[in-house]
């Protein structure tokens, strides 16, 4: 069923069992509904979103499986960062209400259409999403917490290992 | 212990933490009944809670000790905080511990609640245990195994015993102001778990 | 726990003992029937993925084992196949079948877990203790093997990190004997106890129809009399060179999911016998990779996916080219099973019940909240 | 007389929890483990009354205690202990196996009251699953103990204890002895009968409140409570005891058989446990009415 999809799309084949679709934002519903209604590509296994911040981008992927279990059908499609909205899958599978719930709190994307867009693992979380690239996790770790100071003798790790690196040097030249 | 940390459990046990062990006969008995009977609270707070199963079970017996598991915080003694707490399980092991009936004890299980442990970058997980609930005895290690562990819970029966050290919950009593400070620095004003999490468009 | 309209909202975790892992599951009782449910997660998250942003591939390495607690070699198998693909590395066929060993031992001694947890879900605690034991004895081996108990951290891109020791494929068929041996009587106090079956029938009924199409994964569909699995689907490593069954069961009840991962433990046992024979003696067990500085991913993606005890843990990877992973994300088999699949069965079901439908469901939060 | 009562509740207290110790060392050896030293439950109670008791509902809430106190009690001062004995025997000239099972409702009615007044939700729940069960298992149990006082033309306990001098009633009636049996593996609250206390399904049920010195008198009065259970068969079945040994003997191998039927059969659901309490002993009682 693969071929039936050629026809209409342009489809790189990544593996054996992995195929991959690059669309555009707006033929992404239309994309969808006809993959899903046509081919055997029945199941969405999961919804992946990758952070492009040097060329302001999310890079969402929707990967389909099909009844056998066999093949996985990844279909990309970018939206820009800022005010980064896409409609939601739920008349399609019932399953990506979770899955965009987690993107939702994670990126800050909106799913149009979604009623479950609240708090999925985070509890009343403040700062930006997560686990968009300008969150620096370290400096809200170190404004937040403060860490347990060293032992006496504890002693700084890079400069250890120069010291020991000179130390072998001059021993290996001592040999010679 | 992991290269560059402090061993906390030495802290703990030197000298100006430290009591005076001036106790009457009865006083001594009573501590001799506590020490030998410990209800562990069921709460597996992270993935400490995979190493509880051996440790209870035929094993490593640790029922031996008189140490069993119960139910509801009203009736445990022993509160085990097995591994990274994140702010939503903190919050619930803080009102578990408040609920609990005094004489309680703290156990805070691998590296995660020494010093952050795997998860010292992470921005959900706290780093120091002990920065909001007093804790009586740590076992370090990721994962710490079930000796370890019932090491741990030895150690504690002999604290208990000749009361060598302030235990926690009296800490928690007396610099109460320091803990519920830094619970609020991290938690704002709502300490207490919200029930209702955020739920605008719940239907 | 407040009253509205006739409906006492109680929270069933996450200080519970009939609770999964440390989660909750918000309950509207009317009596004892839930009238509705709701899965609430993240007490366990750690922000995985956006630790793993940061981190080079052998520190990402070192903790995406901690991504699930009971079995963390999918993690470790994953990951290393990920980077695999993405950095083009081709692994040895002794590296392979040792693979196939650790994950099988892995889902041995998960199974054996579960078989604890769903027996004290009904009170029947000493199952509990005896199957605690020998999963213990796993352990031991995995301790042996690869100086871990619970995490190993043994499944490196490009192959294994250590070579067996001498005399461990002995000890580990003594082990299988020694398991084996222990089956029946497991079967006579669990499986067919008369009791296990007035409670499991026809409790927690999966809708076979839309089993596929909602995406579940592992024993609950094989409970529905499904035959997926990835071993077999999209066979990885030698599973293809393996003889082994997908048991499947009629029903979709916790019963039919208690039987079909029954059989499961039989057929690990039979591929871990195999492997032992197939072992081959030579070959090298660790590519030549770069330095961990110079270990650099090609700017693409991808998606594997491994069949753990619970079903299929996926994962997805982008990397930019650089040392570090661009993005890597977790899908793992129970997060629709906790969300989409659980509030749906709690229905109109009774207290008593929940516990033991969580455990044959295979919940397991760590996995649902990276 | 006082002495002798001072005397009974002693003997009850201590058998009672000896029997808890024991109750958790045979499962510990059923799950292959040593299991904790036989006075553990002992140790425990002591430190629980040591405890602080945070909590505090009101009078009711003490009130149930108290009542769930005395009425096993006042339950275990009915019993004689001893055959042919004017030792330990309690009150037991002054009342028969009627006053004995209605005062042996007293207590769950008791922890009703205590329940009620306070507001968890998992107690009351607990309570509730206590008296479904109550009713599956007094059917039975009413039943075979009717057909004993039938058979023997009397409801005085001695007296029924005395009759049994060459046969014992568990072989007399057996399917009396069976109904009666199942339902006293219930009263015990032993697997698969457990409903009340299933910790993973509410808690510790009833106890969830109880904290400190309560639960140590909740844990004081079960443990009284069951000896009195297990008394109260032997005498009526088993032909009581001519001497505490005797008594110690035929108790605990009573005690072992409900240990071990518990340690392999998983819990009932609540309405479960009723219907199989009303179809298998009831019916098996019922018809070992006919063969008095």
């Amino acid at each position: 069923m693969i071929e039936s999809l050629k026809q209409h799309y342009n489809i790189e084949q990544k593996d054996i069992r992995l195929f991959k679709i690059v669309i555009q934002k707006e033929k992404f519903l239309k994309t969808l509904s006809f993959i899903s209604s046509n081919s055997n590509f029945i199941t969405l296994s999961q919804i992946t979103c990758t952070d492009w911040i040097e060329d302001k981008l999310f890079t969402l992927n929707y990967i389909l499986t099909n009844k056998e279990r066999n093949k996985n059908l990844m279909i990309e499609l970018q939206i820009p960062r800022e005010q980064s909205k896409i409609s939601t899958l739920l008349n399609f599978f019932p399953q990506a209400k979770v899955m965009e719930r987690d993107l939702h709190e994670m990126y800050g994307i909106e799913f149009i259409g979604n009623p479950t867009l609240y708090d999925f693992a985070l509890e009343n979380w403040k700062e930006i999403p997560p686990l968009r690239r300008e969150f620096d996790t370290l400096a809200y770790v170190n404004e937040q917490f403060e860490f347990r100071r060293g032992r006496e003798d504890n002693r700084d790790v890079k400069v250890e290992m120069k010291k020991r690196r000179a130390e072998a040097k001059r021993l290996k030249n001592a040999k010679k | 212990m992991q290269e560059g940390f402090i061993d906390y459990q030495k802290v703990l046990d030197n000298e100006e933490h430290a009591i005076k062990s001036t106790q009457s006969v009865i006083e001594k008995a009573v501590d001799w009944f506590r020490s030998k009977s410990m209800f562990v609270l069921a709460y597996g707070t992270g993935c400490g809670a995979i190493e509880m199963p051996p440790t209870f079970t035929s094993r490593y017996d640790i029922e031996r000790l008189g140490v069993v598991g119960v139910a509801t915080p009203r009736q445990a003694d022993i509160l085990i905080v097995s591994g990274y707490c994140s702010y939503k399980t903190l919050k619930r092991v803080i009102r578990s511990y408040e609920q609990m009936n005094e004489p309680k004890y703290v156990i805070a299980l691998g590296s995660c609640t020494i010093n952050g442990g795997m998860y010292w970058d992470s921005y959900n997980t706290i780093k120091r245990l002990e920065d909001y609930m007093p804790v009586d005895i740590f076992v370090n290690g990721c994962m710490p195994r079930p000796e370890a562990l019932i090491e741990g819970f030895v150690k504690l029966q002999d604290n208990i015993r000749n009361a060598k050290r302030k235990a926690g919950y009296i800490k928690y009593i007396e610099d109460n102001e320091f803990y519920k400070a830094n619970q609020r620095k991290i938690f704002g004003d709502n300490i207490e778990p919200t029930y209702e999490a955020n739920f605008e468009g719940m239907n | 726990m407040q009253k509205n309209n006739q409906l006492i909202k109680i929270f069933h975790g996450p200080q519970h003992p009939g609770i999964t892992g440390n989660m909750s599951v918000e309950l509207d009782l009317l009596g004892e029937t839930i009238k509705k449910a709701r899965t609430h997660v993240g007490y366990l998250h750690r922000g995985f993925e956006k630790l793993i942003e940061r981190r080079t591939i052998i520190q990402a390495f070192t903790i995406v084992c901690r991504i699930c607690v009971p079995e963390p070699d999918p993690n470790e198998e994953n990951f290393a196949r990920a980077v695999e693909n993405l950095a083009d590395i081709e692994i040895s066929e002794k590296a392979k079948y040792i693979r196939v060993m650790v994950l099988e031992m892995a889902r041995l001694g998960a199974l054996f877990l579960w078989m604890g947890g769903q027996s004290s879900s009904i009170g029947l605690g000493t199952i509990g203790q005896w199957s605690v034991h020998d999963r213990d004895l796993i352990l031991d081996l995995f301790e042996e093997l690869t100086g871990g108990r619970v995490y190993h951290m043994y499944i490196y891109p490009g192959g294994v990190r250590r070579e067996l020791p001498n005399g461990f494929l002995d000890k580990l068929s003594q082990l299988l004997d020694y398991l084996e041996s222990r089956l029946p009587l497991y079967d006579n106090v669990f499986f067919d106890n008369s009791s296990f079956k007035k409670r499991a029938m026809g409790v927690g009924i999966v809708d076979t129809n839309e089993a596929l199409r909602y995406g579940f994964v592992g024993q609950v569909l094989r409970g529905c009399g499904i035959k997926r699995d990835v071993r077999k689907d999209n066979p990885y490593l030698v599973y293809d060179k393996l003889d082994f069954e997908i048991p499947t069961f009629e029903g979709g009840d916790v019963y039919a999911r208690a039987m079909v991962r029954r059989s499961e433990i039989r057929e690990s046992i039979k591929i871990l016998r195999q492997v032992i024979t197939q072992m081959p003696q030579e070959g090298l067990i660790m590519q030549k990779i770069p330095k961990h500085r110079k270990f650099k991913l090609k700017k693409d993606d991808t998606f594997v996916a491994t069949e753990s005890a619970r079903g299929e843990f996926a994962y997805y990877m982008a990397g930019d080219g650089t040392e570090k992973i661009r993005r890597m994300q977790v899908k793992g088999p129970s997060l629709i099973h906790g969300f989409t699949l659980l509030e749906k069965l709690l229905i109109d079901e009774e207290l008593s019940n929940v516990a033991m439908i969580m455990n044959s469901l295979g919940i397991c939060p760590p996995e649902m909240e990276r | 007389m006082f002495l002798d009562i001072f005397f009974m509740i002693i003997l009850a207290y201590s058998f009672g929890f000896l029997y808890y110790g024991l109750y958790r060392n045979i499962s510990a050896r059923v799950h292959g483990r040593f299991g904790p030293p036989i006075i553990q439950s002992f140790i425990d109670s002591i430190k629980l009354f040591s405890k602080e008791n945070s909590t505090s509902f009101g009078w009711a809430f003490y009130a149930g205690i108290i009542f769930m106190a005395t009425g096993a009690v006042i339950t275990m001062l009915f019993i004689p202990f001893l055959n042919h004995s004017t030792h330990l025997i309690g009150f037991s000239q002054y009342g028969n196996l009627i006053v004995v099972l209605y005062l042996m409702v007293l207590g769950p009615l008791g922890n009703a009251i205590g329940i009620g007044s306070n507001g968890n939700p998992f107690g009351v729940m607990g309570v509730t699953r206590g008296l479904t069960r109550l009713i599956g298992l007094e059917m039975p149990f009413y039943i075979a103990l009717i057909g004993l006082m039938i058979a023997n033309q009397t409801a005085d306990i001695s007296t029924i204890m005395a009759n049994q001098s060459e046969i014992y009633n568990a072989f007399a009636h057996p399917l009396l002895f069976i109904g009666a049996f199942i339902s006293f593996v219930g009263f015990m609250g032993a697997s698969p009968f457990d409903v009340v206390g299933a910790p993973q399904e509410i808690y510790s049920g009833p106890a969830t409140e109880f904290s400190g010195k309560f639960f140590a008198l909740a844990l004081s009065q079960s443990a009284i409570f069951s000896f009195t259970k297990l008394l109260l068969i032997v005498n009526l079945f088993l032909g009581g005891a001519d001497n505490l040994f005797l008594l110690i003997a035929k108790t605990f191998i009573l005690f072992l058989a409900v240990v071990l039927v518990g340690n392999v059969y998983s819990r009932f659901t609540t309405v479960g446990s009723v219907e199989f309490l009303i179809k298998v002993p009831t019916v098996i009682a019922l018809v070992g009415l006919f063969f008095i």
